[in-house]
């Protein structure tokens, strides 16, 4: 089960690194979005640097529903999702190598975005430990959501608009979770960060486990 | 009586959704019912 | 509520071509007259909400409290009906038959009409009683909203021209996300920021009046009886429409194997 | 014995569309067995059912041993599609992918070697992305990473269809291969001068219904007796 995992999940990130749609197209993207924030904000160093955290998982959530959707439609460009189904490859190895590609994708952004929050925005990090622990467990929350909801969409013909009307909602808990958690870990305000973190673990949990059930009940139509 | 402005607004936004999503059920139940036959629509049948 | 035991007599004129029944004329004007006599109840019975504080001034909600006679039966109505497509959208999942599916869709559908007059009348409320529109640290709030928005975007998925059991085998599974979700939510709202301006349990706490208290009762109850009316007729237009498409089927089916040349008519799906 | 593939009745609705409309079929193991009929026939959905990624509407049917009602994941493990669209992703290279798809069937890599021999997938080719091969050599990269599965019943839908020479002769080796191996052979395709060789079973599939054998069945040695029928439809 986790060998097959590993091997959707190396075939997924394989094909990111070679296309560089990730690099080329994803991340500016985002950079651009927390860059207009900053013209939308005047400017105002003060407010940035409040809200910097906020700002920042929005950016991190409108990405993920790039690279959610890119990795369904990698695998439904040419067929190749049929032949997953015909390799009997176990669902739940599907799901998990499919949301762990993503997390991975999400993290290597979460870390290029920071980067970019803490040069455009001023901001100075606290806690480094918080920081790096609530940015993983958003990324696998958001990871394991988007596939399941990604999956529940792909091959509708209507993906493109669907996701983002369906996952957002859903992730928004993550959404308040991981601000409140980088709230704390940049000193902005005096949040329960690690109280925030076992939401974020908690959320995470709970979508890894429900998508690993119902992904096999998903995926047995065509 | 106070805030008639806010009661009227509330009142009427609820009946008004409601009434005009039980007429739009009701005309579709009606025209879609044209299109089946009758041994096909149970609820209408006499008991057997 | 099977459409089995909603049967009417059958007039001599033959089956009039609409979704009613003896069982849902009777929810109908049930519904009808309940809510005269609670028009009448909430506007001429019902008294304003007042106090009056030990340094003798007079406060409270005056009028505006009469908006709890739509704004709660509406919330209530809002959460059975997605309680119900929750219910359904399990039982499917189960046994796997359209009649579930049916109901889920009809009661998501009356869900998200109830959830989004919830959350109108509640801002209408809002504004005279906590002098707001909206308030983002209440957690009923955020959470019905997230909610409501979860079941427009089920009902999109349902929308979609697509197979039919993998479209309800989609939607099942929203559906069971997002009341999962609900939960999650209104965990998380609630930590971060519970400031809530909804009355905490005013009916345990008997500081409402008797005359409002009943007429609230009675709210609920001619709200279940329209809702029971939507749900008939909504799943019977379900029912309906699912019988076209299984006629238009046959009709498919007839003329490909005339295409082959089987001439013995098909008498409908084997 | 079982039969391969066994339908009774079959009807697959593509949305309202009844592609197959009642279908009866019976192929034994280690037939070669032609799909003849104009297009929109329903081929192509007969082939899709067979390998378990269609659904049956109404009507029953088992392959390899499998009811394709409820043990569809088995029969998909054991089948191998070649269809329209290659399976392939454009961003790996054609040695990456047959590599992936060995790993997915849990073939080895002398499995991979093999397969890439076979079909001429060897040198610089096996280094080059997807994305950058012609329409045969796509079509051979795919037909490899099918190869590598070793699978009971090869389902080939138009496997001619716009290819070169030297593919359409690989294709042909392949299907040769097959039967020699023991396999069934399930193929739909135009082209009936380049099997006829191999003396197939015709069957001629019109608005979604099999019409029949044609030429008349050259009794088949195994077909399954009407005592495993009962036993099978209980």
């Amino acid at each position: 089960m986790f060998r097959d995992a590993w091997l959707i999940a190396g075939k997924d990130l394989r094909i990111e690194m070679r296309s560089r749609v990730g690099l080329n197209q994803i991340v500016p993207f985002a950079v651009t979005v927390l860059v207009l924030f900053a013209f939308a904000l005047d400017t105002d160093q003060e407010a940035l640097r409040t809200y910097a955290p906020g700002l920042f998982w929005v950016t991190v959530l409108l990405a993920s529903l790039l690279a959610i959707g890119r990795s369904f439609a990698v695998d439904l460009a040419d067929g190749a999702a049929d032949r997953l189904l015909l390799s009997g490859i176990d669902p739940i190895s599907v799901f998990g190598g499919k949301a762990a590609a993503i997390a991975v994708q999400l993290v290597v952004l979460e870390v290029l975005l920071g980067a970019g929050v803490v040069l455009l925005f001023d901001v100075t990090v606290h806690r480094y430990g918080l920081l790096v622990c609530a940015g993983l467990a958003a990324a696998a929350g958001v990871a394991t959501a988007g596939t399941l909801y990604g999956a529940l969409v792909a091959g509708l013909g209507v993906r493109e608009t669907l996701l983002p009307l369906l996952l957002l909602p859903v992730v928004a808990p993550v959404l308040i979770g991981a601000t409140r958690a980088f709230q704390d870990a940049f000193g902005v305000a005096g949040a329960e960060g690690w109280a925030w973190l076992g939401l974020l673990a908690g959320f995470a949990a709970i979508y890894g486990v429900f998508g690993a059930l119902s992904y096999g009940a998903l995926l047995e139509e065509a | 009586m106070t805030h008639v402005g806010y009661l009227i607004a509330g009142w009427s936004i609820s009946v008004a959704a409601v009434v005009a999503y039980a007429g739009w059920v009701l005309v579709r139940g009606r025209s879609l019912s044209r299109r089946v036959p009758e041994n096909r629509r149970r609820w209408m049948m006499p008991d057997d | 509520m099977t459409t089995a035991t909603t049967e009417s007599t059958g007039s001599s004129e033959g089956i009039p071509a609409t979704t009613s029944s003896k069982a849902t004329k009777v929810l109908g004007w049930l519904t009808l007259g309940g809510f005269a006599v609670l028009v009448a109840l909430a506007f001429a019975w019902v008294p304003e909400d007042t106090r009056i504080t030990e340094q003798g001034d007079v406060v409270g909600q005056f009028d505006a409290v009469r908006l709890m006679f739509v704004h709660v039966p509406s919330a209530i109505l809002a959460y059975t009906g997605f309680g119900l497509t929750f219910l359904a959208s399990l039982a499917y999942l189960r046994w796997r038959t359209d009649w579930w599916d049916m109901m889920a869709h009809a009661s998501a559908e009356i869900g998200v009409l109830f959830g989004v007059l919830t959350l109108v009348t509640g801002s209408i409320w809002g504004r005279p009683t906590w002098q707001t529109w909206w308030e983002w640290g209440d957690v009923r709030l955020v959470t019905t909203l997230v909610m409501v928005l979860v079941f427009i975007g089920y009902l999109a998925v349902r929308r979609i021209p697509a197979d039919v059991a993998v479209k309800a085998r989609r939607s099942a599974v929203i559906a069971l996300v997002g009341a999962v979700n609900i939960v999650i939510v209104n965990r998380s709202v609630d930590w971060w920021e519970n400031r809530t301006l909804h009355q905490q349990s005013t009916l345990i706490a008997r500081k409402i009046r008797d005359e409002t208290l009943f007429t609230l009762s009675f709210s609920f109850a001619v709200g279940m009886v329209l809702f029971a009316w939507l749900l008939l007729h909504r799943f019977r237009t379900a029912y309906l429409q699912s019988q076209i498409e299984e006629l238009e089927v046959n009709e498919a089916l007839a003329e490909r194997r005339a295409e082959a040349g089987i001439d013995e008519s098909p008498g409908g799906r084997p | 014995m079982e039969s391969a593939v066994r339908l009774r009745a079959a009807v697959t609705l593509l949305g309202r569309f009844p592609a197959l409309a009642g279908v009866d079929l019976d192929i034994s193991p280690g037939e070669i067995v032609l799909l003849k009929g104009p297009n929109g026939a329903g081929k192509t959905t007969l082939l899709r059912l067979c390998a378990g990624l269609c659904t049956l509407s109404t009507g029953q049917g088992w392959v390899l041993g499998h009811d394709l009602s409820s043990e569809r994941r088995m029969v998909r493990r054991r089948v191998a599609l070649l269809g329209h669209r290659t399976g392939l992703y454009d961003d790996l290279t054609v040695a990456e992918n047959v590599g992936f798809w060995a790993r997915a069937a849990g073939a080895g890599r002398q499995d991979v070697d093999e397969a890439m021999e076979r079909l001429s997938l060897t040198g610089r080719l096996a280094d080059t992305r997807v994305a950058r091969l012609s329409a045969g050599q796509r079509r051979r990269a795919s037909i490899a990473s099918l190869v590598v599965r070793r699978p009971e019943l090869w389902l080939l839908d138009e496997p001619h269809a716009g290819l070169d020479q030297q593919t359409r002769d690989t294709v042909d080796a392949l299907v040769r291969g097959a039967a020699a191996a023991g396999a069934t052979v399930v193929l739909a395709t135009h082209e009936l001068e380049r099997i006829a060789v191999l003396e197939p079973r015709v069957v001629s599939v019109v608005g979604g219904v099999v019409r029949g054998d044609d030429p008349p069945d050259s009794q088949s040695p195994n077909s399954p007796s009407d005592a495993e029928d009962d036993r099978r439809v209980s």
